[in-house]
């Protein structure tokens, strides 16, 4: 098949499959930076994948379906945010916790409410993001080179794709521009600094983690909204600790992210796309290694051109004032 | 007869859209129908089968059915020990003289669900998706395969298989993105076998445009229109013949092997699919179907040699 | 971690404290029972009667105990060398190669005594080798190990799907799962302990890797406080840089816990393949590893709190089943909230309840408080 | 007598268990230095952090410009002309200058405006106060001296009328030291207030116009400077009698113990820190290296002692080479005779979460009287510890106790009974004295003369011009990585003075 089109195709598979990434490991960069671990993004993805199924179905609304999938990814942050913040506990543990209560109570609920086993029903059109063409791209398609790759590649993705890959900037430019993210950024190597300069280092905590919500829930409404058309139990099916690699990967930097979270999409398309397929000189290789190959070759360059990932200086450790 | 029936699913849960649940629908069905209640239950790790089964047995629960291939080992165990309890087990044989073994033969539903993937199929390629690299899928695919390309050596069957974790069942999203990438390259219609993860091959196809192909239940409804035909298989009826017979007092131990020519397997026509359906496409299948019933096709085994000739 | 406020007793520290926090999971963990429609106090019942009310219950809370004392005491050894191991799953179902190849290879000519020594070794050294790559990638390339662990899974996953289908899995089997072992590969039921305490172990699987796992959690306390070595993992895991000082070199004792810690991880698979299923299947591990670090997490690393955290999670997941058998509209799913409503309570939320209880007990009794400050300054 | 700036009236707080501060009255006089010292742990800090916000008294009021306030956080205290540099800067240090003075005092949601705005009144500030620091260099690449200035900048760029300073000469050399006393005087004179933490009496003495004596909590005495006298303000601090004066006979220096020859070490950031050093040091003399902080004692340090690889140079030990440009061990290095007291005690000599017993042995847990077969002998340990703790005077004397839990005095303590009391023959010492007390200082002081009256050969580096002149034998003098001039201890403090600074020293190189 022609080289090129295959590319825009990978290119394609790719960007669908990193924009949850993105949004989520963009929500860990908020509260990571500010010193709260989080590795607890898998759980609040799935609740407001499930969220945003149920509430899209009932007001057959995709807005309110966002807008619920917001809420309670939010609201679990809260949770993550009064244990870590607040009560000072570990942060892993309690992210562990909002994993397991969000995976059981998912299922329960669903069940309870739906009777599809867990399942939210499926979503018609109006339930669901659609897709967005950009302006001229059925004019331009035949152009070579540059017509597929603006109305291949650019155009005919979700609106939330697009938030996602705009999130990448304005985060940027909110945690290095702003007030709000050079308090943040500080409160996340020495919170003794900020609460020395008269700010609240709780209260800034907790608009870290109230953001790492915000982004983790349109992430999950990417799931059942976007992607699919309903939720399914489980079907943030380990995304969430894929987003934490990416984050580790990325240094905790929002530019990093965009390029991890578009290795791991990569890596993934293609291991769907060359499933079966015969290679030259190897032929075809067993499933299972193609489909262990994106975690293989995250190792391999991980080891290879990463070097020391350096974590916020504060991070998981509760900030205790007095001893 | 005063029965007490039971039913244990298999780790993928009650609801898992496919295979689990249409034992439940089959549970369901007879509860129904008879006003019987059953018991049931999930279980949750390996350690829980033998659990669970002795649970119910000493409970005095008979029958006692149970989904799944994973079952053997402990039914063994457990069925010498309760002689005067009926079991019945699908998709696998136990050789016991108080067990029922329901095995289906998958590969004849999805020969037919290949002709008429190929019949629909502009492109002369058409695709599967199986949840995991598991000798049970082997047995879809293979019948597919087979199928489409019994109508000319120029099909061409893409195939592609989810996960490697339990997470390969529920992961609509990879499911859909599968399918993408299957229509990208040419495929326009596509098969599943894959649980909770071809609820998002489905709706991938209806999204694209193309068709899909639902499996054990009859997934015609999801997508009025855009799902070509449903390859089911009767679990439920399994479930449901076994708790039916013991009710009566008629059940027989032995092993049930369920083909099209026994009904156990099928595809499925219905409204929601009738435009789909050619007149040609329905002489073929009902051609294929008298065919393999007849024994003059045969359709190839994935577990006699766990190859697939097509 | 620093105690954030006055010591109490040990009674209250050790006792009170974790006992109101349980308290409160199980209260909130009622009201999500009392929503589904069903009676907490039944299902309370059920819990505490099905984890302990008989031998044969108890005989399966215990098993389920010692997959994860062995998962928990995995993740502990990595913390104490400030090494987050979350590969346990994946080192524990690699482990299980180990435990197979020993049985396939002996379990016809070998009785079970000599079977079970090869077999521990076997999934020591394959637990070991799968933690070892990774433990290798941060010591020489500053790989974070968080990463490659998570990666290391779901590697694991897929070797693992792949063995069993090609390799281990006798032809015309439709279960990915090796052959059953015959007697060698079979370990023995501790019926024996139970019977002391007038007990039958039933059908449960309770078998003598519980005592192997008791035997790792006494050789852990001993590695990581009585020996060299552990006092080198502490150094390195509290300050590296007082570590280099010392003269500890950091990328062997990084290589050597991750070691230790996916040899602990391996060993769990001996639990159910050599002494519940007599075969190796697909995904048999099940989450323990995960489970594992809450387990660790709430044991604070020490094995004297490990097993009693693993002792609590084995009682949910066999008190949870029995849930499920006599209350069917509340199903396993359940039983995960409740875990996780576990663990927030007694583990991210410890300290909630802690300023109330120092009052009180500090308030009544004004000679704890003077023996608690002597204690504390 | 002028008006009160700050009163401090019956302050009381309790951190848990322990009685930081009990019934504290303070005042202090609009316009003047007033000096505040005590031992480690008597609950200076604490009392300046609770005037400044950041912790809440549980008794007491304070008065500010004659009126009762409550300043219930470090912005009340801010909005009330309270600034302070705090005995740990509280700095970002992945930040640059610039961002950690804006930190706080943002002026508007989006950085850009206040930046301008941020630039030019630092520009303004540095001009007044002679305080230069390059706004856009990043806090961790810049030498602590540096970082207070930037601490001081905070303070100045909020308008602070009362600055409260915590310690801040521990860092410095006294060049600086003499420089931030100028600014200091500077602040009086523009009728600022200035409270000054520090244990360095010969500083109060220079520059305060007042000064209270803390001991265990409590306020014990009020001085004006110029009526007391550095023995009475260390009987008042201790509570007993302190021989200020190190008693040292002459040294008898015998053979060439430790030789280092052409030393060059890197940092990790590939800057030539340690540049072509070269001396020895023989039994029985302690020779001391002079320099203002970051000019590559601490890389030298390192080198020798085996923590940080050096690029080129040989060091012999004991007349034979160490490896230290290869894989010099730390480890095998003590076996060899060399003890090192590193310059950061709380993060390279101790493990602060260990109880002491366990940091007792930090380094020589390979040795073959802490083993029992197989296993660590923690009752051998703990007897040893024990020991140490005695002969040291370790308090609280409780081997089990974590290390976070002693004062840094004891702490420091902890370490050099580790590694003097193993007989060494080449003993390093890194800030033998850093944050410690008179009465802890004395003890140091004395242990260390010991060592080498027992010809032991002794490398001490300090930041403490004055430790150096009194203890070592002969003082090199660092500067910019070089060792720019040998001198004897009677040279005068304005003459390594300059040398440290790096004016003599060109001069007598290029000679
Ligand atoms: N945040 C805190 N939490 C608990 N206890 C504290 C805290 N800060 C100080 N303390 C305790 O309060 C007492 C007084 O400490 P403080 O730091 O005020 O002493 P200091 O006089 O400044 O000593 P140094 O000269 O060593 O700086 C000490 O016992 C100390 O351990
Ligand atoms: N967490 C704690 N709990 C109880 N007492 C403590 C605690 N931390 C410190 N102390 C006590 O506080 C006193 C002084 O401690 P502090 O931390 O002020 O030391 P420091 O001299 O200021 O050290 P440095 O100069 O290195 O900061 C000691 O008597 C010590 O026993
Ligand atoms: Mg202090
Ligand atoms: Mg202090």
């Amino acid at each position: 098949m022609d080289v090129f089109q295959v590319f825009i195709e990978l290119a394609q598979s790719t960007v669908r499959l990193s924009t949850p990434l993105i949004l989520a490991a963009l929500a860990g960069l908020f509260t990571e930076r500010a010193g709260i671990f989080d590795i607890g993004l898998e759980g609040k993805m799935l609740g407001a994948a499930f969220a945003a199924g149920c509430v899209a179905y009932i007001s057959q609304s995709v807005y309110m379906g966002l807008l619920a999938a917001v809420l309670v990814s939010v609201l679990l942050s809260l949770v993550h945010g009064y244990a870590s913040i607040t009560q000072r506990g570990s942060q892993i543990v309690s992210g562990v916790a909002i994993n397991f209560v969000v995976a059981g109570s998912t299922v329960i609920l669903g069940e309870a409410w739906f009777r599809q086993g867990g399942r939210t029903p499926a979503l018609s059109a109006d339930g669901r993001f659609g897709t967005v063409t950009l302006p001229f791209a059925d004019a331009v398609r035949d152009v070579p080179i540059l017509g597929p790759l603006y109305s291949g590649l650019l155009s005919g993705h979700s609106p939330l794709t697009y938030l996602a890959f705009l999130m990448v900037p304005a985060s940027w430019w909110i945690l290095y521009r702003t007030r709000f993210g050079l308090r943040l950024r500080a409160v996340g190597e020495n919170p003794g600094a900020v609460d020395t300069a008269g700010i609240s280092v709780i209260w800034l905590r907790y608009r870290a983690v109230i953001c790492c919500g915000i982004l983790c829930g349109i992430a999950g409404a990417y799931l059942s909204l976007a992607a699919g058309a309903g939720f399914t139990k489980g079907m943030t099916a380990g995304k969430g600790y894929i987003a934490l690699a990416a984050l580790i990967f990325a240094k905790w930097r929002p530019k990093n992210i965009l390029f991890a979270c578009l290795l791991f999409g990569f890596l993934d398309a293609f291991a769907i796309r060359y499933q079966g397929y015969a290679f030259p000189l190897i032929g075809k290789v067993p499933v299972q290694l193609m489909q262990a190959l994106p975690y293989i070759l995250t190792v391999i360059l991980l080891a290879g051109f990463i070097g020391k990932a350096i974590p916020p200086k504060a991070g998981g450790v509760p900030y205790v004032k007095e001893r | 007869a005063d029965i007490k029936p039971a039913i244990i699913y298999d780790l993928g849960g009650k609801f898992d859209k496919s295979f689990n649940e249409a034992a439940y629908n089959g549970a369901e069905k007879f509860k129904t129908e008879t006003g019987i209640e059953y018991r049931e239950f999930e279980i949750a790790n390996d350690a829980q089968r033998e659990q669970a089964l002795r649970r119910f047995a000493g409970d005095g629960n008979n029958p006692i059915v149970m989904a799944g291939f994973s079952w053997a080992a402990q039914l063994e165990k457990v069925a010498a020990e309760y002689p005067d309890t009926k079991f019945a087990i699908i998709d696998m044989v136990v050789d016991k003289p108080n067990v029922r073994s329901v095995v289906f033969k998958e590969e004849e539903g999805s020969w037919l669900a290949g002709i008429m993937a190929g019949m629909a199929s502009k492109s002369k390629t058409v695709s599967f998706v199986g949840g995991m690299d598991i000798p049970l899928i082997h047995k879809f695919a293979c019948g597919y395969i087979g199928g489409a390309k019994s109508l000319g050596a120029d099909y061409n069957v893409l195939e592609a298989y989810t996960g490697t974790t339990p997470d390969a069942w529920n992961d609509p999203v990879k499911g859909g993105e599968i399918a993408k990438s299957q229509f990208d390259q040419g495929s326009d219609v596509v098969y599943h076998a894959a649980g909770g993860t071809g609820v998002g091959v489905l709706q991938a196809a209806a999204d694209a445009g193309k068709l899909g192909i639902g499996v054990d239940s009859n997934q015609n409804g999801l997508h009025p229109g855009k799902v070509l035909t449903s390859m089911v298989k009767r679990v439920d009826v399994a479930v449901y013949d076994a708790f039916m017979s013991a009710k009566d007092d008629k059940f027989q131990p032995g092993i049930n092997v369920l083909g099209l020519k026994e009904n156990g397997v099928d595809v499925a026509l219905d409204d929601n699919n009738a435009s789909l359906v050619t007149p040609e496409m329905k002489a073929a299948i009902d051609k294929a179907r008298a065919d393999i019933i007849a024994g003059t096709v045969k359709v190839h085994d994935y577990m006699s040699d766990e190859t697939c000739p097509y | 971690m620093s105690v954030p406020y006055a010591k109490l007793p040990g009674w209250a520290e050790y006792g009170l404290i974790p006992l109101v926090n349980l308290a409160v999971a199980f209260l909130i963990s009622g009201l999500v029972v009392l929503i589904v429609g069903e009676s907490p106090l039944e299902a309370a019942y059920h819990m505490v009667n099905g984890a302990f009310g008989r031998g044969e219950y108890i005989g399966f809370t215990l098993y389920y105990t010692t997959t994860f004392i062995f998962t928990g005491l995995a993740v502990a050894v990595a913390f104490h060398c400030g090494l987050f191991n979350i590969g346990g799953e994946g080192q524990a179902y690699i482990g299980g190669i180990g435990v197979v190849l020993a049985c396939l290879a002996f379990d016809r000519t070998l009785p079970w005594y000599l079977v079970f020594p090869i077999a521990i070794v076997g999934a020591a050294f394959f637990g070991a080798l799968w933690a070892m790559i990774p433990g290798w990638l941060q010591a020489k390339r500053g790989s974070h190990i968080v990463i490659t662990t998570i990666m290391f899974n779901f590697i694991a996953a897929s070797l693992m799907n792949y063995l069993l289908n090609r390799v281990f899995k006798p032809m015309g089997s439709m279960s990915l799962e090796t052959r059953t072992f015959d007697a060698g590969g079979q370990l023995p039921k501790l019926d024996w302990l139970m019977s002391i305490f007038g007990l039958s172990v039933g059908s449960a699987p309770f078998n003598i890797s519980f005592l192997l796992a008791l035997l790792a959690a006494f050789g852990v306390w001993v590695l990581i406080w009585r020996t060299r070595l552990g006092y080198e993992m502490r150094t390195m895991g509290h300050s590296p840089a007082a570590a280099r000082y010392a003269g500890i070199k950091e990328a062997k004792i990084i290589v050597i816990a991750m070691m230790i810690s996916g040899g602990l991880a391996g060993m769990m698979a001996l639990n159910p393949i050599m002494g519940e299923q007599f075969r190796m299947q697909l995904d048999f591990v099940q989450g323990a590893g995960f489970v594992g670090i809450a387990v660790a997490l709430m044991g604070r690393s020490h094995p004297a709190g490990i097993i009693p955290a693993a002792l609590l999670f084995g009682m949910l997941y066999q008190g949870g089943a029995e849930i499920s058998f006599e209350m069917p509209s509340i199903s396993r799913d359940m039983i995960v909230i409740i875990q996780g409503l576990v663990i927030l309570f007694a583990g991210a939320l410890e300290h909630m309840f802690r300023p109330a209880i120092t009052r009180v007990i500090l308030g009544l009794s004004p000679k704890t408080r003077d023996a608690a400050v002597t204690k504390g300054a | 007598m002028s008006e009160l700036a700050i009163e401090l009236k019956g302050i009381d707080k309790s951190f848990g268990l322990v009685h930081a501060n009990r019934n504290i009255n303070l005042k202090v006089r609009k316009g003047t230095i007033h000096g505040i010292i005590g031992e480690n742990g008597a609950g200076k800090s604490t009392l300046m952090s609770i005037l400044y916000g950041f912790y809440q008294a549980d008794r007491g009021d304070i008065v500010i410009d004659g009126k009762t306030i409550k300043i219930r956080d470090p912005n009340a205290a801010i909005a009330a002309g309270i600034g302070m540099v705090h005995q740990h800067f509280m700095l970002v240090e992945n930040f640059t200058v610039l961002e950690n003075i804006m930190l706080g005092a943002e002026e508007s949601q989006i950085l850009n405006a206040g930046i301008t705005k941020a630039r030019a009144e630092l520009k303004r500030l540095e001009k007044e106060y002679a305080l230069e620091v390059d706004p856009d260099a990043v806090i961790e690449e810049l030498p602590v001296g540096i970082q207070q200035r930037v601490e001081i900048l905070k303070a100045l760029y909020r308008k602070a009328d009362i600055l409260i300073l915590d310690e801040p000469t521990g860092v410095l050399t006294p060049a600086e030291a003499d420089h931030l006393f100028r600014i200091l005087g500077q602040l009086k004179d523009e009728g600022k207030t200035v409270l000054l933490i520090t244990h360095k009496l010969r500083e109060i003495m220079a520059i305060t116009d007042e000064v209270s004596v803390m001991r265990r909590g409590e306020m014990v005495a009020m001085r004006t400077t110029k009526e007391t006298s550095v023995e009475e303000l260390a009987e008042l601090m201790v509570g007993r009698r302190v021989l200020l004066r190190v008693e040292k006979g002459e040294a008898k220096p015998a053979d060439v113990k430790l030789s280092v020859k052409n030393l060059t070490v890197r940092d990790s950031r590939g800057v030539t820190m340690v540049d072509d050093v070269s001396f020895d040091i023989r039994a029985g003399e302690i020779v001391g290296i002079a320099g203002v902080a970051g000019n590559g004692q601490s890389e030298l340090l390192e080198a020798i002692s085996g923590i940080r690889r050096a690029k080129s140079g040989t060091v012999l030990l004991n007349g034979r080479e160490i490896d230290v440009t290869g894989n010099a061990d730390p480890a095998d290095l003590r076996r060899r005779g060399l003890a090192h007291v590193p310059e950061d005690r709380h993060h390279v000599g101790l493990v602060l979460k260990f109880e002491e017993s366990e940091n007792a042995i930090l380094g020589y847990h390979d040795d073959a009287k802490y083993r029992r077969g197989m296993l660590l002998d923690v009752d051998a340990i703990r007897a040893d510890a024990e020991a140490k703790i005695a002969a040291y005077d370790i308090r609280p004397p409780n081997p089990r106790l974590k290390t976070a839990n002693f004062s840094g005095g004891n702490q420091q303590k902890i370490v050099l009974a580790r590694e003097m009391e193993r007989n060494p023959d080449v003993l390093i010492i890194g800030q033998p004295t850093r944050g410690v007390d008179v009465g802890a200082i004395e003890f140091i002081h004395k242990r260390i003369i010991e060592m080498r009256d027992q010809g032991k050969a002794v490398l001490l580096v300090s930041v403490e011009l004055d430790e150096i002149r009194a203890l070592s034998d002969r003082i090199l003098v660092m500067f910019a990585g070089r060792v720019v001039g040998e001198r004897t201890p009677d040279a005068t403090e304005g003459e390594l003075g300059l040398l440290m600074a790096g004016v003599e020293g060109r001069k007598e190189a290029a000679e």
